[in-house]
């Protein structure tokens, strides 16, 4: 790894400099005030006393900042988060375990065919799922898995696992190969290989792929609709219950979908750059 | 032959248990789907017989989805991906060469795609209401505040062909962040040596990206493309979320989950299904190969 | 301070070293995916307790017979027998076999101590013993305070001896090492070279060593096997590599600076080449032969005119290296340069040091070793003796030597 | 470069939090498949092996470990006290039962339905679900998914208590296979009646075509004639339109096959539809229908037609008052018509507690139990010997209505009495695309075919 060159520095300006580099910060501080915007939006509604609430006022300032609406929306949503919380984290771990197990043998510990069933395990991330819901909706109900938590948990394991799959192919195939036959030469089969030698250097890779399955599970709408029931309910769904399909008060609608972007919000700002890793190994490239 | 299985079959036998839930999950429920289009299954009850493509000859009749859903969506399709590359591509362009807070900047940009769709919806859903006179509000409400009122719009209530487009608005927000950040990666990815040498043999700085960046960021536009072009095709709970039922706003993905759901038209359903996997697999296919092979390559 | 300054101890007491094994290759090819042959029909026999170096350009498939012994490659025909024990079907994890990687391959999570511990731990060796032996060999190798580090805390020397600790506390029978050195900068490889000819007198344990590097191979293995294109061209020792190659190619590879070469004929006991005429000795085997042949001749086996009576031939010299106490006179020859695959292929192994060659030069250009006080200018006539009895012949065709 | 990939696997911050991830993970992963695995099996061992036809009431089993498990989408302001209520009554009235109160919320019920379709199909249903009386219930008969509870009806003697044309519309192939709870009026126009007076007009329109008279008026003072909202309110709408026009007995010909939707009649009521819709503010419709209703009573709009459930939302909610602060009539063309729909609970085929839901449907049809529902959800009683003295302002017109013999009963479009599920979703996408390209001849066509093919 070279270590990026300070960009820029000490480089000898054009005497345009100056002009171009005012007008791209003020392309950049307009677009960033666009993309604010509806955020912006959102904050202050939610954040307004509730009787200062109006849609057409949707742009002002709260006179006084007030946490009602909060309290006013967190008991509806209480349970489908709790529920996002418990189906997300742990669909994300096992999911991201398995990618691990999956993505050190495609790469690592390759058998005759590994491209082709990665091929394959691949394809499984992009597919739409509605051409997977009917049957999935079948099985899961026949195998009385539909209405808790446990069958929506299996589905984004499963369903995760493309992903988690290629993260941490790109990871270890960024592995020295020597590695892995230092350890298969000083007497270790594959999986001591891959738990004590392959597993330990994964932490990065963890962090990048359960971010990207916490994420997409906690944001995840179809398969929390179709495979829950009502006391199941994970955020999103139960989000789109109460803000969604009957006109509730602006206010409670905005401060409902700040409540259930928290935790993604959360994440984001504090592993951001994981998150963006993450993002990138969507785009195949390593 | 047997040192082989004894050299491979750990690996294997260590991704079976993934690669039998994929088979089933992925390739099974595939084929289970396109086997119920195949079928007349409506109501509760789900039905065996065979009835060839009568689902998809009754789809390419439909009104609803030839006339609303097939060209909403490549409206979208367009608009969308063409307006997150652009937007992504602009940002990514201004931040490579700015030296301060571009962290800060490539975060805000970055961010609305930790928001879910759900959400995403619920808050454009009020900012692009279509109120006019006392209750004009959201977008508009600023428009007519900046004084440019003559730009005021229906957005998704539009009477227009390309009422759809308006859609593009909140995911192009969620998604233009994503594709800034893949090109900058792509921009990135070109030694600064390159383009010094560039710049020595007497290149201008746009030249220098028309000549240098720009061929070696085929790679990253192609993978923008596909990945924006599938969720385009795919995405359910945005629409979903924003105007239920309203028929300028249909897609495919959204007619299934109706007629499926709710009407009990399983058969209909998993048929706009399949032709929604032909889509995807059609841009998809070749890209994995691409990919795969591209690897092997190196 | 990478040198242990007192000679290495006696190995650790109370644990008896096994008896060395030797290594047989027989008939050993390698085809990989897309037909490509590797190795081809290699038959080496490696004797106990042997430090053998393979050597070759890159590609030639040296570092493919390694880790075909490993078992990290499989063997597509042929047998392997480590001792007496065919292990051509072994897994390596079961092969008693050491290795030692060109990126020392540490674990980077684990301390040093557990690096060198990982092997024993696999075989399921004790945590006292394993703790004992890894103490040993550390104060051996001089690394007893790093045994709490990580790799990433370490030098690239003391890496290498992380490496080779790790190999050495596993007691194996037979070591393998590839390229070694080659991350190391000029001074270490130097030291370090020193040091592995003294742990291998200690240890006796049967060693297999790879690399491309020539000047490395001859100074560090008892028999050198030079390899192309997964041909084995000469398994000798590196002073009957160096006086009798047995083709260009190894003729051409083996020495520094490298052979010269012209193209010449043969007749009536002299040899001639580029418009001058040599005399063979009377009891030359090739006094009688009448045929063109490729002329080599050492720059060593030049002198300055009036050695020993030695045939002597005017040149031009077109470039001078100082040495100090001698000096190489590099000089045009009117006759084309030798370029065939054997020649291109040793030239494109050289390290760089021997950048000397000019490989681009249409015409034969020489490299002669002189003496420091003869008086040189670039562009004056200059009359050099050649040892007729240091002349090498090789077939145009074939490249095979001529005796 | 080898050296430096190695120094970057540097753990810190991030192997701790994954590793904390990780645990936390697994461990609520155990807890819950535990928690799941012991809550589906319980109930799954006395399955399905009920009797097809309910014998007369039988005493549960088990008594003290009885319960009756009811689903519903009876969970926003009113319904859900009004259901609190009914439960209360059960549980006194039933004491040993232990009552499963499964409600799901959302979208008039869309939510709810396909969840219960789920339930229905995995053979997991609970022991009795609502269902919009009427053809809602089609697709479930047909898939032998709920009881002919005919017998249970005439043994609590409710055909008497039943108005006829309410029987008619839950009476499907001769047997009745749900328990009408509540009633709920449709066809029904709300205004302001200051607005009219302020425009000068002098009361709601008796026909559609006065409508359009008014609406010309109301147009030239700069409102709206009509506020409307998502797409429901517009097929809502579109019944009352076809009602107004046709009269109740060719609407309900509309539904059993006796009226031609290709008819040039038919087509003119469209028109007339079309013609309505114009003079809305379709073109920024509400998100919903209570926001169309403040329209109304801001004074933006001079009319919305909407069910009765408006009474609870202007009355309840907002604290208007009935009369003088707001006024509700028949939709022009429809006085005398009472347009209902009504919620219904049905026992469906493979219940766990048989007896118990039959306790339920009881309760569901009792006079005391839809008299504690009703004043709560702001709905009439099914029964019309109900008690009138609970039913004030709105409800107590309502009550009197739907008691006078001589009030012509029709079902519901827009709210699952007279379609089933299949024909309903073929008539949402129809008017979908009706309300787009205004073509009347196509979708009448489109409804036409679509009646006949799920029939």
């Amino acid at each position: 790894m070279t270590a990026a060159p300070a960009r820029g520095h000490g480089r000898i300006r054009s005497p345009w400099a100056p002009y171009t580099t005012t007008a791209r910060y003020l392309a950049l501080f307009a677009l960033a005030c666009l993309f604010i915007l509806p955020v912006y939006a959102l904050l202050v509604t939610a954040l307004k006393l509730p009787a200062e609430v109006s849609v057409v006022r949707m742009w002002q300032w709260p006179h006084e900042l007030s946490l009602d609406n909060f309290r006013i929306v967190w008991p509806k949503l209480r349970d489908g988060f709790g529920n996002s919380v418990a189906m997300a984290l742990p669909a994300s771990a096992l999911s991201s375990l398995l990618g691990a197990a999956n993505g050190f043998v495609l790469s690592k510990w390759r058998f005759p065919g590994a491209d082709f069933a990665f091929a394959l395990i691949l394809f499984g991330m992009f597919i739409p799922y509605q051409a997977v819901l009917i049957p999935m909706f079948q099985t899961m109900s026949a195998s009385g898995l539909r209405g808790g938590l446990s069958g929506l948990i299996m589905v984004h394991v499963i369903y995760g696992l493309p992903i988690t799959t290629l993260i941490f192919r790109s990871y270890f195939a960024g592995i020295s190969d020597e590695l892995i036959e230092a350890a298969r030469v000083d007497g270790a089969g594959m999986l001591r290989t891959f738990a004590f030698v392959a597993l330990p250097i994964a932490p990065p890779a963890f962090a990048v792929a359960m971010i990207w399955q916490f994420t997409s599970a906690w944001n995840d709408f179809l398969f929390g609709v179709l495979l829950t029931n009502k006391d199941r309910w994970p955020i999103t769904v139960a989000l789109n219950n109460i803000a969604g399909s009957q006109a509730v008060p602006f206010n409670e609608a905005m401060a409902s979908a700040l409540l259930a972007c928290l935790p993604t919000l959360a994440v984001y700002v504090v592993l951001g750059r994981f998150f963006l890793r993450g993002l990138m190994a969507g785009a195949l490239k390593g | 032959m047997l040192r082989r299985l004894r050299a491979w079959g750990p690996g294997l036998l260590l991704i079976s248990p993934s690669l039998i839930a994929l088979a089933v999950f992925v390739y099974g429920f595939l084929g289970w789907n396109i086997r119920v289009s195949l079928s007349s299954w409506r109501g509760l009850l789900p039905a065996h017989d065979f009835v060839g493509l009568a689902n998809y000859t009754a789809l390419a009749s439909d009104p609803r989805f030839m006339q609303y859903d097939v060209p909403n969506i490549a409206i979208f399709t367009v608009v969308f991906v063409a307006g997150s590359l652009v937007v992504g591509f602009v940002l990514a362009l201004l931040l490579d060469r700015a030296e301060f807070g571009q962290h800060a900047l490539r975060s805000l940009y970055l961010f609305p795609m930790a928001i879910s769709f759900i959400a995403t919806a619920i808050i454009w859903r009020w900012l692009m209401d279509n109120g006019g006179g006392e209750s004009t509000t959201g977008l508009n409400k600023l428009l007519v505040d900046a004084g440019l009122g003559s730009l005021r719009s229906d957005w998704f209530k539009s009477s227009s062909r390309w009422a759809i487009a308006a859609i593009a608005l909140p995911a192009g927000w969620s998604l233009s962040g994503y594709v800034m950040s893949l090109f900058l990666a792509g921009m990135r990815g070109v030694p600064e040596e390159l383009r010094e040498a560039a710049r020595v043999d007497g290149a201008s700085e746009p030249r220098v990206f028309w000549h240098v960046v720009r061929p070696m960021l085929l790679p990253v536009l192609m993978s923008a493309v596909v990945i924006l072009a599938h969720i385009s095709l795919k995405t359910f709970d945005l629409f979903y979320a924003m105007d239920q039922k309203n028929i300028k706003i249909d897609t495919p993905a959204l007619y299934m989950w109706f007629t499926t759901f709710d009407g009990g038209f399983y058969a209909r359903g998993a048929a706009i299904a399949a032709l929604l996997l032909l889509g995807v697999a059609t841009v998809i296919v070749p890209y994995i190969w691409y990919s795969v092979r591209a690897e092997r390559v190196k | 301070m990478t040198t242990p300054a007192a000679p290495p101890p006696p190995g650790p007491p109370g644990s008896p070293r096994r008896p060395a094994a030797g290594i047989r290759l027989d008939k050993v090819g390698k085809r990989f995916r897309g037909g490509v042959d590797a190795v081809r029909d290699l038959d080496l026999a490696i004797e106990p307790g042997e430090f053998i170096v393979l050597v070759g350009p890159s590609g030639c498939g040296k570092s493919t017979v390694l880790r075909m012994i490993a078992g990290l490659e499989e063997v597509s025909s042929g047998r392997i027998f480590l001792g007496d024990a065919d292990v051509t079907n072994e897994l390596p994890q079961r092969r008693d076999v050491a290795m030692v990687f060109q990126s020392y391959a540490l674990y980077p999570r684990m301390t040093v101590k557990k690096n060198m511990a990982f092997g024993l731990r696999m075989r399921g060796v004790g945590r006292a013993e394993r703790d004992q032996r890894v103490a040993a060999v550390a104060r051996t190798l001089g690394l007893d305070h790093l045994l709490e580090r990580r790799p990433a805390a370490l030098s690239g020397g003391q890496r290498q001896r992380v490496a080779m600790g790790r190999a050495i506390v596993r007691e194996p029978r037979v070591f393998l090492m590839d390229e070694p050195l080659s991350n190391l900068d000029a001074k270490l490889r130097v030291t370090v070279r020193a040091q592995l000819t003294l742990l291998h007198q200690r240890l006796g344990v049967t060693t297999v060593y790879v690399t491309h590097d020539q000047v490395e191979a001859m100074t560090l293995g008892q028999r050198v096997a030079v390899l192309r294109d997964g041909l084995l061209q000469q398994f000798a020792s590196p002073r009957a590599l160096f006086r009798a190659p047995v083709n260009l190619f190894v003729a051409a590879f083996i020495g520094s600076p490298a052979m010269n070469f012209v193209a010449a004929t043969l007749a009536g006991g002299r040899v001639s080449f580029a418009g001058h005429s040599v005399a063979l000795p009377a009891d030359s085997p090739l006094a009688a032969a009448d045929r063109p042949v490729i002329l080599g001749v050492r720059p060593t086996a030049f002198g300055p005119a009036g050695t020993g009576g030695w045939p002597e031939f005017a040149v031009t010299p077109a470039v001078i290296e100082e040495l100090g106490d001698e000096r190489y006179v590099l000089f045009d020859l009117d006759a084309p340069r030798v370029d065939t695959d054997a020649t291109r292929a040793a030239l494109d192994a050289r390290s760089s040091d021997d950048a000397l060659l000019l490989p681009d030069q249409a015409r034969a250009r020489f490299t002669a070793r002189l003496p420091a006080d003869l008086a040189i200018a670039i562009g004056d006539q200059l009359t050099v003796s050649v040892d007729p009895r240091r002349l090498y012949f090789f077939d145009p065709d074939s490249g095979a030597a001529l005796s | 470069m080898r050296t430096n990939s190695l120094s970057r696997l540097a753990p810190s911050l991030t192997t701790f939090t994954v590793t904390v991830a990780l645990g936390l993970g697994l461990g609520l992963t155990a807890a819950v498949s535990t928690a799941g695995c012991s809550k589906t099996k319980e109930p799954a061992k006395e399955a399905a092996k009920e009797p097809a036809v309910p014998a007369a009431p039988e005493p549960p089993k088990e008594p003290a470990k009885d319960q009756v498990e009811v689903f519903s989408w009876w969970t926003g302001a009113g319904e859900q006290e009004g259901l609190d209520a009914m439960i209360a009554d059960f549980k006194s009235k039933n004491p040993t039962i232990e009552f499963i109160n499964a409600a799901v919320s959302g979208g008039a019920g869309t939510n709810a339905k396909a969840i219960l379709a789920n339930r229905l199909q995995a053979g997991n249903p609970p022991d009795s679900y609502q269902r919009h009386a009427g053809l809602e219930l089609a697709d479930d008969i047909k898939a032998a998914k709920v009881e002919d509870l005919t017998k249970l009806v005439d043994a609590q003697g409710w055909r008497d208590k039943l108005p006829k044309g309410l029987l008619d519309a839950i009476t499907i192939d001769g047997k009745i296979y749900s328990v009408p709870v509540n009633i709920h009026r449709a066809n029904l126009i709300w205004f302001v009646p200051k607005t009219l007076q302020a425009l000068g007009i002098a009361g709601p329109p008796k026909s559609w075509k006065e409508f359009m008279t008014q609406a010309a008026t109301i147009k030239a003072k700069g409102k709206t004639a009509l506020a409307i909202g998502p797409a429901w309110t517009q097929k809502h709408l579109l019944e009352t339109v076809l009602l107004g026009e046709l009269g109740p007995d060719k609407y309900t010909g509309l539904w059993n096959g006796k009226t031609d939707w290709k008819s040039a009649e038919v087509t003119a009521a469209l028109d007339m539809y079309k013609a309505v819709l114009s003079v809305s503010d379709i073109k920024s419709s509400a998100a919903d229908w209570q926001p169309a209703a403040d329209r109304v009573i801001d004074g933006t709009a001079v009319y919305t037609v909407m069910g009765d459930w408006l009474d609870g939302y202007w009355g309840r909610a907002k604290k208007l008052a009935y009369k003088t602060d707001y006024d509700v009539t028949a939709t022009p063309g429809s006085a005398g018509v009472y347009d209902f729909l009504s919620d219904s609970f049905t026992l469906p085929v493979g219940a766990k507690h048989h007896a118990a839901a039959e306790k339920w449907l009881i309760e569901c049809g009792s006079v005391q139990g839809q008299d504690l529902f009703n004043p709560q959800k702001g709905s009439v009683p099914a029964r019309t010997d109900a008690d009138k003295s609970k039913y004030q302002g709105y409800l107590a017109a309502a009550l009197k209505d739907w008691q006078d013999p001589a009030t012509k009963i029709v079902g519901s479009l827009a709210h699952g009495v007279v379609a089933n599920n299949a024909l309903g979703a073929e008539i949402d996408t129809a008017l979908g695309i009706y309300v787009e390209n205004r073509d009347s001849a196509g979708f009448a066509g489109a409804v036409a075919k679509a009646y006949a093919a799920t029939k």
